[in-house]
């Protein structure tokens, strides 16, 4: 593993404080997920992908958008490995890069529409946005 | 004084190539009370040893000095030697210069100079050696097996068989335990009930052997050897010794809306009961929380139709006496609770079942009598979805489940995938699976037939949830390798639920001062080597109390256990370690330290009456320690602060004297 | 610069069951060690009080390392367990008062780690030799 | 709180033993100065009303006295415990050293006892009489007359109070104190902060004061063994006087570890030595090491706790570690 990749996987490891090495990669995050089907990556593969380094794809993923953090994952997994700690941790790494903000105040007005509660939209921007 | 002979062996040249044996023979000659000193080319040799025997007679020896190779090489050696010349065993010490001197080091002044120091300090000990003997203890001819599962059977039967008798004490009221329950047995497919139930009968025939079923055991006293147990004999209502066993009052009896425990509360059995039909022993038990006639008698059915008379409403609890010279633990396990798993849905659906409820499904004389039906409407599943490792290999932080694999969840999972597909070929079975375990003489070949000829669906990726629709069971799950989530509509949920042992197993654990892992598992007193037996002496493990095993492992310690068992029973007289710890009554404080630290609940206290120089009398808490259950190991002889408690054979005077003469 | 070679007298408690045969098995491979570690034989490391290592301070000794089963391994199945507690205690203590912590040592030596046993008491009296005569703990009345 | 008044304590005494609820009375009196009170045991009413005595100077704990006194009392022993004193006495009930059964203990609030050292820094030698009042009064041989605040002069035990709350009574008067933010292991950090070379000879500079008068061991309510290591000659560190600075020191570690997970830190060591030698500080490295190793422990917070030295978890420190990450 090259030295940057160490180097995120370490910060997404000390972000979510999550140990992905308990994972006995039964995958009962991914069966449980309700997301699942909008998602490209899967709570599984989020796991073994932060520990086996391949984060880059993660990176790229809508999938992280995806994630309904619902902690489904985090409530079921029998290894307490907690999947969608590090999924929001990818997310932040994600964010955090200048300019990579998801949201910003600009997009809101196009979404407003009479079926989205506000809330989900404040939390949203809260959520996507450094 | 002691008369102490020093004896210097060469070992060839493994001692003599780096240490002047004759310097160190010569040095040590000038020590306190050494009156004689010789080297010898090889001292373990007989004419080795023959040259100590004769030194010991010519120079009245009372103590020997060996300077040679370790301890743990010929220390029993020398000791035989001092026995056959009239010596205490105990009066000899090893300085040991070989392993830690003349192997380890390079040049001889070096090697010399310390095998003369070594030697300073073995003779130092010995000064302060007094002759020890082993404590004796009667040993009673009678084991008693807690639990009458197929582990304790197979002990009884074994030690029984040795001709020595044997007590069960059972829960429930009859032996047989959970293979009684159980259908088919992997990987032979045979059924448990065809080899369990002679074993049964071979029990209750065997003169050797005593039920006491429907007993628990209350309290243990003693030690190994000489256990003292008290039984208590809950009241059944029934007098054992007149019941027939006819059912006639099974039949009769009003009360019908008991849960019948045997089946899992899956169907119902009456207030009087005999659990199933090839019970031992054959006798009927009342349960008092449902029967009328206890409640509020109000009924009196089952005295009346019962033609021998066993009925007796006032039976109480009795308590049994009874002495041992040994013990075996043989409690078993249970399922673990499915309450916590909301996720499988098992308290919503009555069609979401543990795997033992399946077993009894299938059972021919479970409640179903043997045809697979969903619970919820007694119709026939044609989808039926195996989820495994259900509370199994969790982390240790997870409440819900355990942290270990329970091990006989996947034989048994492939088992009943397969008979499914074999009765009902119509039938679509799915496993749900993280890894296939089949370590196990032909294991993996049976668990591939289920695959292979069967065509039983395995699934690597574990259930998420089942969510109960109707008449159906949305099992959501992820099939990792196609990388797919899936939705299956099933008719029924089968959990192989981990295992964990028997409840009944703490209180007794904590009875019999045996030590448990953090799980409730019984530990063994050396997980390799002393696989069967208990740390504390005279305690035995029999079966899943140590840890999760099937049948044929089950099976293969329960007869280790009686072995061990036998080999005790075989003795007349148990001969301890003398090196054990000794408390000073007069220096007692009484205050319990060494107690809580002893691993073996070898400490006692008692109040002791002391006479005072002023004649008056006092009575003073004081610690004993029971020679037959020490191991030896000191560690309440540091824990004690008075210094009351010493350790024979390792007095602190005699490390003492060692330290002190290593470091002048 | 030391003119005279200085010796390091070093004091060794083995438990019976795993450092002193890990000791013996040392030998068996022929691991050299200083001559100055001297080895006492107790049943468990817990048999070890702490007035016993005092003394040997007191005695002259410049060091005393402690070896047992490792944690878990205890032949008496928690006996070294309290070592562990007793000896962090003592030691922190003498540190307390002044008298270098690299003088004392408890280390867990299996019956199977012989080379460890051999590397522990090099690096042991290595360290204790590069200290020095032992002056704060020793017992000037009991010297010859 | 409001300070306890000995007429109190002498009512309370003598119904008592009037009324045959006990048959004798430990209380304090007047020792050879006013300022020695000393440990005293009543029979009557008429000398608990002339003697007894309860001031400022009444530190003595009483808890060790009752495992010789019940083992020949008939009836039971009324106690009077501060609130430290409780912890040594439940300490001692949980080493099953006296009967709980043949005591009636009652607990008394404390404002803290005063140090006749430091009253001699305030007035000099030569103190003649003491008078403890809402100040104390302190006359001298010169004819100086000096008033001392009682809270200036306190015990160094009584400054850094671990707890006014009493863990052991059968009556309690007055009111009820709870367990207080004590400042009590800042001295012990100060000297771990120090180099060893500087804690070597801090401890050989008070330990070689030590007279081995062996006060500490016979006032230590933790040592009541029936006969003590060091006057056994089997022990290996029999020792009844002094040779050398290192015997002083061997003395006071086996003293101190004697006691490790068993001491209250009652800080009666320290108020006896004549010698002024700051022992508790020896004791509070033990009791501070325990808590930051195993976990916050007060030993007699309760009655048959497990002491940490009688205990283990898998997971405890390694003794290499401790040194870890404690600077240097």
């Amino acid at each position: 593993m090259s030295n940057s990749k160490k180097y995120l996987q370490e910060e997404l490891i000390r972000i979510s404080g999550v140990n992905p090495k308990k994972c006995m990669r039964c995958g009962k995050c991914t069966a449980t997920c309700p997301a699942y089907d909008e998602m490209e990556y899967h709570p599984h593969q989020f796991v073994y992908m932060i520990e086996s380094g391949d984060i880059e794809p993660l990176l790229e993923s809508e999938s992280l958008y995806k994630c309904l953090t619902c902690f489904a994952c985090v409530e079921r997994c029998p290894r307490s490995v907690e999947p969608a700690k590090l999924v929001e941790a990818v997310r932040l790494a994600a964010i955090r890069k200048q300019g990579n903000n998801r949201l910003t105040a600009n997009d809101i007005p196009a979404l407003l529409d009479e079926d989205m509660p506000q809330q989900a939209i404040v939390s949203a921007f809260r959520k996507y946005t450094k | 004084m002691q008369r102490i002979g020093v004896f210097v062996c060469w070992c060839g040249t493994n001692i003599a190539g780096t240490v002047d044996v004759v310097a160190v023979a010569e040095a040590l000659k000038k020590e306190p009370g050494v009156v004689f000193s010789a080297n010898y080319q090889y001292m373990c040799s007989q004419a080795g040893q023959d040259l100590i025997k004769a030194a010991v007679k010519e120079h009245n020896l009372t103590g020997i000095v060996v300077c040679s190779c370790s301890p743990r090489m010929h220390e029993a050696t020398f000791r035989k030697t001092a026995a056959a010349a009239g010596l205490n065993p105990y009066m000899v010490e090893i300085a040991n210069i070989r392993e830690q001197c003349s192997w380890v080091h390079k040049d001889v002044p070096t090697g010399t100079e310390k095998a003369i120091i070594l030697g300073k300090a073995a003779v130092a000990k010995v000064n302060l050696n007094v002759p020890l003997t082993p404590g004796e203890s009667p040993v009673t001819k009678r084991a008693l097996v807690i639990g009458g599962g197929i582990a304790g059977i197979q002990t009884a039967l074994d030690i029984a068989d040795a001709g020595f008798e044997v007590d069960i004490v059972e829960k429930k009221p009859t032996i047989g335990g959970k293979m009684a329950q159980l259908d088919k047995t992997f990987p032979t497919l045979d059924c448990a009930a065809c080899i369990l139930t002679p074993k049964m009968v071979d029990v209750a025939q065997n003169e050797k052997i005593r039920i006491f079923s429907y007993s628990e055991v209350t309290e243990v006293k003693g030690f190994v050897g000489n256990f003292d147990v008290t039984i208590k004999k809950k009241a059944r209502y029934v007098k054992e010794e007149l019941c027939t066993g006819c059912g006639a009052c099974t039949e009769k009896c009003p009360m019908k809306k008991v849960p019948n425990d045997f089946n899992l509360n899956m169907d119902t059995k009456r207030a009087i009961y005999i659990p199933f039909a090839q019970a031992v022993p054959k006798v009927a038990t009342i349960d008092a929380d449902y029967c009328n006639m206890l409640k509020n008698g109000k009924c009196g059915v089952c005295s009346k139709v019962c033609a021998a008379g066993a009925i007796d409403y006032t039976q109480k609890d009795e308590f049994i006496s009874e002495k041992y010279g040994a013990i075996v633990v043989a409690t078993g396990f249970n399922p673990i609770s499915m309450d916590k798993f909301d996720e499988f849905a098992y308290n919503q659906s009555k069609d979401v079942i543990t795997s033992l409820e399946f077993e009894r499904l299938t059972n021919a004389a479970g409640p179903t009598a043997g045809k697979l039906l969903r619970p919820s409407d007694g119709k026939h599943p044609e989808k039926i979805v195996f989820v495994q490792c259900v509370g199994s290999r969790c982390d240790a932080c997870n409440e819900k489940g355990k942290e270990y694999c329970s091990k006989i969840c996947c034989m048994y999972t492939a088992k009943h995938a397969m008979l499914t597909r074999d009765k009902y070929p119509d039938t679509d079975v799915t496993v749900f699976y993280i890894d296939v375990r089949t370590p196990g003489k032909n294991f993996d070949e049976f668990y591939r037939r289920a695959v292979e000829e069967y065509g039983v669906h395995y699934i690597k990726g574990m259930v998420g949830k089942v969510i109960p629709d109707g008449e159906k069971l949305i099992v959501q799950a992820s099939d990792l390798i196609a990388g797919k989530q899936l939705k299956i509509d099933a008719d029924l949920v089968v959990l192989a639920a981990a295992i964990e042992p028997d409840k009944s197993a703490r209180p007794l654990a904590t009875m019999l001062t045996a030590s448990m892992d953090t799980n409730d598992f019984f530990t063994e007193a050396h997980p390799k080597l002393r696989p069967v037996e208990s740390p504390t002496a005279g305690v035995f493990l029999s079966g899943a109390c140590q840890g999760p095993k099937d049948i044929p492992e089950t099976v293969a310690q329960a007869g280790a256990a009686a072995s061990k068992v036998i080999g005790l029973l075989a003795k007349d007289k148990l001969t301890g370690n003398p090196c054990v710890a000794q408390s000073n009554e007069m220096m007692c404080n009484g205050c319990s330290t060494c107690e809580r630290v002893c691993p073996y609940g070898a400490i006692t206290y008692e109040d002791k009456e002391f006479r005072m120089p002023d004649r008056s009398t006092l009575i003073r808490r004081v610690a004993s320690v029971n020679p037959a259950v020490c191991q030896g190991c000191g560690c309440c002889t540091v824990a004690c602060p008075s210094g009351a408690m010493d350790l024979k054979g390792f007095a602190s005077e005699q490390i003492i004297a060692e330290v002190d003469a290593i470091c002048k | 610069m030391q003119v005279k070679e200085y010796k390091p007298l070093i004091v060794a408690f083995c438990c019976n069951w795993c450092s002193y045969a890990g000791a013996d098995l040392a030998g068996n491979n022929r691991l050299n060690y200083p001559a100055d570690v001297k080895i006492i034989r107790v049943p468990c490391s817990c048999r070890v009080n702490p007035t016993f290592v005092l003394r040997a301070f007191q005695r002259g000794a410049d060091g005393v390392i402690l070896c047992g089963c490792h944690p878990g391994d205890c032949h008496y199945t928690s006996g070294n367990y309290y070592t562990r507690r007793r000896m962090a205690l003592l030691f922190s203590m003498l540190d307390y008062l002044g008298i270098e912590r690299e003088r004392t040592r408890v280390e867990w030596v299996s019956a199977a780690e012989g080379a460890k046993f051999a590397a522990t008491m090099n690096d042991f009296a290595e360290k204790v030799a590069a200290l020095g005569e032992n002056k704060r703990l020793e017992d000037l009345r009991c010297k010859k | 709180m409001q300070k306890i008044n000995r007429n109190v304590l002498v009512e309370k005494a003598v119904s008592l033993l009037e009324n045959g609820t006990v048959c004798c009375v430990l209380g304090w009196k007047k020792g050879e100065f006013d300022y020695d009170i000393t440990p005293a045991v009543f029979t009557t009413k008429e000398d608990i009303e002339a003697n007894f005595v309860f001031d400022d100077f009444c530190g003595a704990n009483f808890s060790k006295y009752l495992v010789q006194k019940t083992r020949k009392a008939e009836g039971k022993i009324l106690v009077f415990l501060k609130s430290c004193d409780t912890y040594s006495f439940n300490q001692l009930l949980t080493e099953h050293r006296f009967d709980r059964e043949k005591v009636y203990a009652v607990g008394i609030p404390c404002e803290g006892m005063v140090d006749i050292n430091k009253i001699r820094a305030i007035s000099g030698e030569g103190i003649s009489s003491v008078e403890c009042g809402e100040k104390i009064t302190v006359n001298t041989i010169y004819d100086e007359k000096f008033e001392i605040n009682a809270s200036d002069v306190l015990l160094e035990r009584c400054e850094s109070c671990k707890s006014k709350l009493h863990v052991a009574y059968d009556e309690l008067i007055g009111e009820e104190g709870e367990v207080l933010e004590s400042n009590r292991f800042d001295e012990v950090a100060k000297l771990e902060a120090m180099t060893p070379d500087e804690r070597f000879a801090f401890w050989q500079s008070e330990l070689s004061k030590c007279i081995r008068c062996n006060a500490c061991r016979d006032v230590c309510p933790a040592c009541t063994c029936e006969k003590c290591v060091f006057d056994n000659p089997k022990s290996g560190v029999e020792n009844k006087a002094p040779a050398n600075e290192f015997e002083e020191k061997m003395f006071h570690i086996i003293r101190a570890f004697h006691v490790a997970g068993r001491c209250t830190d009652c800080g009666e060591c320290s108020r006896v030595c004549p010698q002024h030698i700051p022992l508790h500080l020896l004791n509070r490295k033990f009791i501070k090491d325990i808590n930051e190793f195993y976990g916050d422990y007060q030993a007699g917070a309760e009655v048959g706790s497990r002491a940490p030295l009688a205990n283990y978890t898998t997971g405890d420190i390694e003794p290499s570690e401790v040194f870890d990450g404690r600077g240097e």
